[in-house]
């Protein structure tokens, strides 16, 4: 009985309490979710247009902050690091094409997955050989970022608003709606949603099937860039964001595989979701579980809707 | 060996199979007897098994009415049931004529209604109807057993059933009436060696095939003597491939493996042969030459797509045993490091390769029916495999002559069999008088009496000479055998077989009957001179542009050439060399009436049809005319004219093989 | 001659589609214990869907099926399986990382019935079933004349010994009704001709009930007993070849158009 | 070439359904097994067998439980981690509370708790597949190791966190604990991987084996088969989680001697979902030599450069490992995505059928 009230009544009573906390606690959510979403879209750029589940997103945001930060730790001005970053995610993207896809195509897609495991290995390795393996902090300010925070005095309570987090989020809007454009507008875009439904299309289309790769993976990794810098200035910038990187994945079952709004409404859930559990209930378990709960409500979601928020359903044919 | 030796000793009283196959259910009632792979695996039956199912199968004969002096026939591929239907038959003293299985109508019926066959063993479903569909035009046939039922289970004539069945019924009744058994025991006791033991229809080359009669008593001697030839015992294992009806497989997989009691073992089906041969990797084995020749081309072609690295190898390795193989295998000395170097090469090439091709266990493998090329047979036994050539016929129950282990060789056919009385006539024919040798030909005394001699030799219408330690040589047809001019004998067929060994010539007509000299026309082979030509890039448009080629007739000449010595080296046919030859613009062919279809050359027809080219051949002329109709691929008739060459050689000098241009 | 008891399987008024697509629309037919019923149509007229809707994988949105005279409204395929409904599909659907024998012998998992205990140490009662099962499988590639190709992995057979396979797995559940989805698509006319006399021996021998779906019009007439034509989801024309073939609809429908 | 297959014929089909038919390959076997239990004990050295073979059999185990997932169902799973850990929890906590009973009977039953728990973690399976599915076996992976850290009672509320193996004893031997010598400890994991090893194999060559590659090749073909997909996919978990438990509890018990909750991460499962990529998906002795490369790799990356004179750091190292790691996997996938295994049965292949190519 008590257990019940601890779990269904005390924590709205919580949240009616102290209405600051609350708001506090969704941005924080809201920022959180926000990245999740930008590691997802990555992830669902290279998944529609080369059917690859692209584990390596999360390794890719992670070895691109890296690359950035090791370059300006190395000297390098921030502005030509990033240059340089930009440069080295190109370089992964060819290498990636012609070393993985270009070889497995026509296989499986449990082999490309697989595929993506070797890549994040690698791309572990040699982030850390190159660069160290040691925490290293984002050069906030050289690159043009804000510091500190906004504080807010509303209901009554102190909301406090970290400007890197706003200008995440504002930077997050302004990448998903230059996407949707670069998807919607251009030729190359257009030719990205064709190889989605079908490689002739694509062909059709007057690109090839290798330079659409190229430019997605590439496309997909200035996103982890992005999304890499907003991390390493929240936290610092080491191999252990791999694991945070994988919330990505819960976000994906969410939106579904294929979905580039899915991907932002998904984590917007997850994000704000996971918040609020570990905020109002973790306390109830000893805390900690941000770890699985994101996992934990993805898992409940695909039990009754496997194909995701906007995925369309799937008819097996025989 | 020895153990064999024994058996044929203690079991001398065994005269008719009947016999022996009650003697191996008591004496090693255990051992395999015969095996099948059928659903998967290989079904075997032990002596005892194979003899209560032949006692059962006999009960049921006897039941339809097959008696003493009946005849049945056995139609169909190699089957336990068929062989142990085979052996009830003679249980019951009647006379067992199998068929060839693939045997079209009429054939089926000249062989069924020349023999009364009363009753007949069919295989399965194929064979039942044609039987079925021939039943009319054979008054004497009275009913149908079977072996396999597939699609046979809802026949409904009324004079057709399952051996299965008849098995079934039968072993119920001998269970039950033990007189059943007594009154059989007392029919095998009654078998008398000079029953007729089996008859067995000679392919009809030389007119219609007549039924060779041959009797219990001198089967079981014959085979008696080569089982003890060979050493073969119940611990040998054979795989019964070969036609039933053909006498080398009832002498093989049934008189030998009855007398040695060695386990015989049928193949799944003829597709699976080469396969099944690997599994039973059998100790005693035979086939014609033309197996061992295409297998061997198999050999190559599959090597050929071996790594560089592997191929250099095997080819090393070949030629130590073409080196010193038979040598080894013959027992002669051969120095330690060779014998290390065979050894080494028995390991990596020789043992896997013997392995692959299932032959690992053969103590005794044999070849015959055919001249087999000198090349072909030394590459065998240079791997070690004990291949041997026998002579011999249905008449005599198969072996006349045999090649004794450790005295092999390509050219001759070995020594006579044991027990086995040759001799050469004036007319060079080879007549001979063997254990196992023939009755009569059913009803046709009159040819019988063609066959035997008065003082009771068989005439083999072969002509042969024994050469000087005492092994025998066959020539060819004792009527195709001619004298030239100077009284040299002319063997064509010899002559021809020597040409035809190199692989670029496909087929030769030799003439010179009543001529003064041997010449001879020649086909060449066109993949293999193809091949030649190519790597030589010397382009062609069509066979007869490649026939005619002045490098083909070079190359051509230079094997012609080496004929005539090999041919110098022996005394009595130095005389016969080759003095002239040409190559036929077009490939002899049986649509043409060329060749039989056997694809035996016709050599009359060709003399006829070629009529310019053989009076070229023989009035000097550098070059010939002909003109001759032919029939291409799709059937269509045309006629092809050309001017052929025609070559002269020099002799080789009959003692020394000095080589002239 | 069809009274009530010597249906096998009765389709009432079944309507099936996906989304807002009709697959199959209000038809109803039979089929008699112990004969070949063909259903032939031109492409995309429902003949697929009619057979999922039968060996229970798609549920069809109303109408009912009955099978050995009880009614069934959803029932999942190995329910299907395990009352005799057996199958082969469109394009071969074999189990490709299996040997033949293995695929076959998959065609026995309702049979087989020995404890996972046993399956451990495979002995006693799991080694006996394994043998048995294999002798029954044995029956059937002995049958099916594919003894050459036991050991040899599916993936690697062409394609027409694959359709035979494939058979052979949906005979080793010894079915009562066997579903035939286009058994000789893409063979050629000797493959053809053994295919038939295969289906015609299991027809005859067995007594199995069969349903085929197959385009090849001669073979169709030439093996059924009936036929039922679907043109667009909806049944057109059903019953003896001659019939089917006399019938203006199937003419225009089906028969006048090449396929 | 080594292979003399002549006369090897089956008279039964016992004899042909046997699961080594070739007689060289049984005595290949025996070979083996000869080598295992006599010959390495003999000339290996306590590194040898304390670092090198222990490590290898136990992680060989998991890699065998996460092939009968992957390789022979078709279930992508990325927890197989955290169900070893479940298994050296299990075992810890049963024989700390009972520490009488016998420490191999609570191996054993540490791996029914981890197959329990690997069949709840299972039943989505049913609804989701692919990528779905390995998604949401990570949930299990998180949540389990969130557990191994949070809840105190597993471990005891040891204050470091960690789990400690006390000494336990076989025959009055001891087996685990820091009294135990390597070669007991290593004579016991050789024999229970062997068993289960055997296990396993008649497992996946019977009729649950079938069921499982059947789900595997074409789930709708099976079901049509009456192969019911939830049994067969929830069996397959729970041998998996099985094998996993117990590989985990012999890691902690007779390999490391004591194990934080980290020893059981992500990375684990990854490690393991390696070895049995590149040993080759559906064959165990593909996990065998998937372990072997994966877990011998490493050693080999850091004594190399020693042997070699220059001296790189332990840190470099790792580094390096990952890369060649990662390296490794997109170079089976491409080359033999079928992996060691494979590679082993064309060797195999080519030397049945020596001299031929083919």
């Amino acid at each position: 009985m008590g257990l019940l009230y601890q779990i269904f009544i005390d924590p709205f009573m919580q949240m009616g309490q102290a209405p600051d906390l609350l708001v506090q606690t969704l941005w924080e959510g809201l920022v959180g979710g926000v990245l999740y979403a930008l590691i997802a879209l990555g992830f669902v750029l290279i998944f529609k247009a080369s059917g690859v589940f692209n584990f390596a997103q999360g390794i890719m945001m992670v070895f691109a902050a890296l690359t950035l930060v090791g370059l300006y730790e190395k000297g390098v001005p921030a502005p030509l690091a990033l240059l340089l970053a930009i440069g080295v995610m190109y370089l992964l993207a060819l290498g990636v094409e012609r070393v993985v896809l270009r070889p497995l195509v026509n296989q499986p897609d449990i082999m490309l997955f697989m595929a993506t495991f070797g890549l994040t290995y690698i791309l572990i390795g040699a982030g850390q050989l190159v660069f160290g393996g040691d925490p290293k902090e984002m050069p906030v300010t050289a690159l043009g970022l804000p510091k500190g925070a906004i504080d807010l005095k509303i209901l009554g309570g102190l909301v406090s608003l970290q400007k890197i987090d706003i200008a995440a989020a504002i930077i997050a809007s302004i990448m998903v709606a230059g996407l949707a454009v670069f998807f919607q507008k251009t030729r190359i875009g257009r030719a990205l949603r064709a190889v989605a439904d079908d490689h002739q299309a694509a062909l059709s289309v007057g690109i090839s099937l290798n330079q659409i790769w190229v430019i997605v993976w590439f496309t997909a990794g200035i996103v982890a860039l992005a999304t890499g810098i907003m991390w390493g200035a929240r936290s610092d910038v080491s191999f252990a964001l791999q694991v945070i990187s994988l919330k990505a994945l819960p976000v994906l079952i969410l939106g579904g595989f294929t979905s580039v709004p899915g991907a932002i409404v998904g984590g917007l859930i997850i994000g704000i979701g996971e918040k609020l559990g570990e905020f109002y209930w973790g306390p109830l378990v000893g805390g900690g579980i941000e770890s699985w709960l994101a996992y934990a409500i993805a898992l409940a979601f695909l039990l009754f809707k496997p194909e995701g928020l906007f995925g369309e359903k799937i008819i097996e044919r025989i | 060996m020895a153990d064999s030796r024994q058996d044929s000793g203690r079991s001398a009283v065994e005269d008719t199979f009947p016999k022996l196959l009650r003697m191996h259910a008591r004496v090693r009632a255990d051992r395999p007897a015969f095996r099948h792979k059928d659903r998967g695996i290989w079904q075997t039956w032990t002596w005892r098994e194979v003899y209560d199912n032949v006692r059962a199968i006999a009960l049921g004969l006897h039941k339809l009415g097959v008696a003493e002096g009946d005849k049945v026939a056995i139609v169909g591929a190699n089957r336990p049931l068929l062989y142990w239907s085979l052996c009830a038959a003679q249980m019951l003293r009647a006379t067992p004529v199998p068929v060839y299985a693939d045997a079209v109508a009429d054939e089926l019926v000249h062989v069924l209604a020349n023999a009364d066959v009363k009753v007949a063993a069919a295989q399965d479903q194929e064979q039942v109807d044609k039987l079925l569909s021939i039943a009319d035009r054979l008054p004497t046939l009275e009913h149908i057993v079977y072996d396999e039922d597939r699609g046979l289970r809802d026949y409904v004539q009324p004079n057709l059933s399952a051996l299965d069945d008849i098995i079934e019924a039968s072993a119920k009744a001998l269970h039950s009436e033990a007189s059943l058994g007594r009154s059989l025991d007392e029919l095998i006791d009654a078998g008398r060696a000079d029953d007729a033991s089996i008859m067995l229809y000679t392919s009809g080359t030389t007119g219609r095939s007549k039924g060779v009669v041959l009797s219990a008593g001198r089967s079981v001697q014959a085979a008696r003597d080569t089982v003890a030839f060979d050493g073969l015992t119940d611990r040998d294992e054979q795989l019964a491939y070969l036609p039933l009806a053909w006498v080398g497989d009832h002498y093989l997989n049934y008189a030998q493996a009855l007398v040695a009691g060695s386990c015989v073992a049928c193949p799944e089906n003829a597709d699976t042969v080469a396969q099944d041969l690997r599994e039973i990797g059998p100790s005693f084995y035979f086939a014609p030459p033309r197996v061992f020749e295409a297998q061997l081309t198999r050999i190559m072609i599959r090597m050929e797509d071996a790594s560089g690295l592997k191929r250099k190898m095997f080819d090393h390795f070949i030629g130590v045993a073409r080196k010193w193989g038979e040598k080894i295998l013959n027992g002669e000395s051969v120095p330690v490091l060779s014998r290390l170097h065979y050894a080494l090469g028995e390991f990596l090439v020789y043992g896997p390769l013997k392995n692959v091709l299932g032959y690992s266990n053969i103590r005794a493998a044999y070849t015959a029916g055919e001249a087999i090329g000198g090349e072909l047979f030394s590459f065998y036994r240079s791997l070690g495999l004990n291949l041997k050539q026998l002579y011999g016929q249905t008449e005599a129950f198969l072996y006349v002559t045999a090649h004794a282990n450790g005295a092999v060789r390509s050219d001759t056919v070995g020594p006579p069999a044991p027990n086995v009385d040759i001799r050469i006539a004036d007319d060079g024919e080879v007549q001979f008088k063997s254990p196992g040798q023939f009755v009569a030909y059913y009803k046709e005394p009159e040819k019988t009496a063609e066959t035997l001699t008065p003082d009771g030799y068989v005439k083999t219408g072969d002509a042969g000479f024994f050469d000087a330690d005492g092994q025998l040589r066959i020539l060819d047809r004792a009527k195709d055998v001619g004298k030239l001019k100077d009284g040299t004998i002319f063997a064509p067929k010899y002559i021809e077989n020597k040409l035809k060994f190199f692989p670029n010539i496909k087929e030769a007509v030799a003439f010179g009957d009543a001529c003064d000299f041997v010449t001879v026309m020649l086909n060449i082979e066109l993949t293999a001179v193809g091949n030649w030509a190519e790597r030589n890039n010397i382009s062609y448009a069509s066979y007869q542009e490649l026939a005619g080629h002045r490098q083909v007739y070079e190359m051509i000449a230079r094997h012609v050439d080496e004929v005539n010595a090999s041919l110098a080296q022996e005394p009595r046919m130095a005389g016969a060399q080759i003095a002239r030859f040409l190559i036929l613009p077009k490939e002899l062919d049986a649509d043409d009436g060329e060749l039989t279809r056997t694809q035996k050359v016709r050599r009359g027809f060709i003399a006829e049809r070629y009529e310019p080219l053989v009076k070229g051949l023989y009035d000097g002329s550098k070059i010939a005319d002909i003109s001759t109709e032919v029939t291409f691929e799709d059937g269509r008739k045309g006629t092809i004219s050309g001017r052929v060459a025609i070559v002269d050689l020099t002799r080789h000098g009959a003692s020394q093989g000095s080589k002239a241009a | 001659m069809s009274g009530a008891d010597d249906i096998l399987l009765k389709v009432d008024n079944v309507s099936l589609s996906f989304g807002g697509v009709r697959a199959i629309t209000d038809v109803s037919f039979d089929i008699r214990k112990g004969e070949i019923r063909a259903i032939i149509g031109p492409n995309g007229a429902g003949k697929t869907s009619m057979l999922n809707v039968i060996n229970g994988f798609y549920h069809p949105q109303n109408g009912s099926i009955s099978f050995h005279g009880q009614t069934r409204a959803r029932m999942k395929p190995y329910e299907a399986a395990s009352q005799g409904i057996a199958r082969t599909f469109q394009n071969v659907a074999l189990f490709k990382g299996m040997s033949t024998l293995d695929n076959i012998l998959a065609g026995r998992a309702l049979k087989m019935k020995s404890s996972f205990f046993w399956q451990m140490f495979r002995h006693g009662p799991a080694l006996a079933e394994e043998i048995e099962h294999r002798k029954f499988c044995e029956e059937i590639i002995d049958f099916l004349e594919i003894e050459h190709i036991r050991k040899a992995p599916v993936g690697t057979l062409p394609y027409g010994l694959q359709k035979r396979v494939e058979l052979g797995r949906a005979l080793a559940m010894e079915p009562t009704l066997l579903l035939l989805d286009e058994p000789m698509a893409g063979m050629n006319l000797e493959e053809k001709q053994d295919m038939s006399r295969f289906i015609i021996d299991v027809n005859q021998h067995f007594g199995t009930t069969i349903a085929l779906i197959e385009h090849d019009i001669g073979v169709v007439m030439d093996l059924s007993d009936r036929i039922v034509v679907l043109e667009y989801g909806h049944k057109i024309a059903d019953g003896n070849p001659e019939e089917v073939k006399s019938d203006q609809k199937v003419i225009d429908a089906y028969l006048g158009v090449a396929h | 070439m080594f292979y003399r297959e002549v006369g090897q014929f089956k008279t039964s089909y016992a004899a042909d359904q046997a699961i080594f038919p070739i007689r060289q390959d049984r005595i290949g076997l025996a070979l083996i097994l000869a080598v295992a239990f006599i010959g390495i004990p003999l000339i290996g050295g306590e590194f040898m067998i304390a670092s090198v073979m222990i490590p290898f059999l136990v992680l060989a185990l998991a890699a065998i439980g996460l092939n009968i997932l992957i390789g022979y169902t078709g279930l992508i799973s990325l927890g197989t981690g955290a169900f070893m850990g479940v298994g050296a929890y299990a075992c810890y906590k049963l024989s700390t509370l009972f520490p009488q009973v016998n420490i191999i009977v609570w191996i054993i039953s540490s791996g029914l708790v981890s197959c329990a728990v690997g069949v709840l973690f299972g039943l989505p399976s049913l609804r989701i597949k692919g990528f779905y599915l390995a998604i949401a076996t990570l949930a299990a992976q998180f949540f389990l190791q969130w557990c191994f850290v949070r809840v105190g009672w597993l471990y005891n509320n040891n204050p470091s966190g960690a789990i400690e193996v006390p000494l336990h004893t076989l025959f009055g031997i001891p087996i685990t604990g820091a009294t135990a010598k390597p070669l007991t400890r290593y004579y016991v994991v050789l024999t229970i991987v062997v068993v289960m090893t055997w296990f396993a194999s008649n497992l996946v060559h019977g009729r649950i084996g079938r069921n499982w590659m059947a789900v595997r090749d074409m789930d709708i073909a099976a079901q049509l088969m009456g192969i019911r997909l939830l049994p067969a996919k929830l069996l397959a978990f729970a041998v998996s989680s099985f094998y996993a438990g117990v590989a985990g509890a012999l890691m902690v018990f007779l390999w490391l001697g004591a194990a934080e909750p980290e020893a059981f991460n992500i990375n684990e499962s990854f490690v393991l979902l390696f070895m049995v990529i590149i040993g080759g998906l559906g064959s165990l002795i593909g996990s065998f030599l998937g372990a072997a490369l994966i877990h011998i790799l490493p050693i080999i990356v850091r004594t190399t450069p020693g042997a070699l004179g220059l001296s790189i750091g332990s840190a470099t190292a790792e580094h390096l490992t990952y890369i060649i790691t990662g390296g490794l996997i997109l170079f089976f996938l491409i080359v033999e995505p079928h992996g060691l295994a494979r590679l082993w049965q064309i060797a195999k292949q080519k030397l049945r059928v020596w001299p031929f190519p083919y």
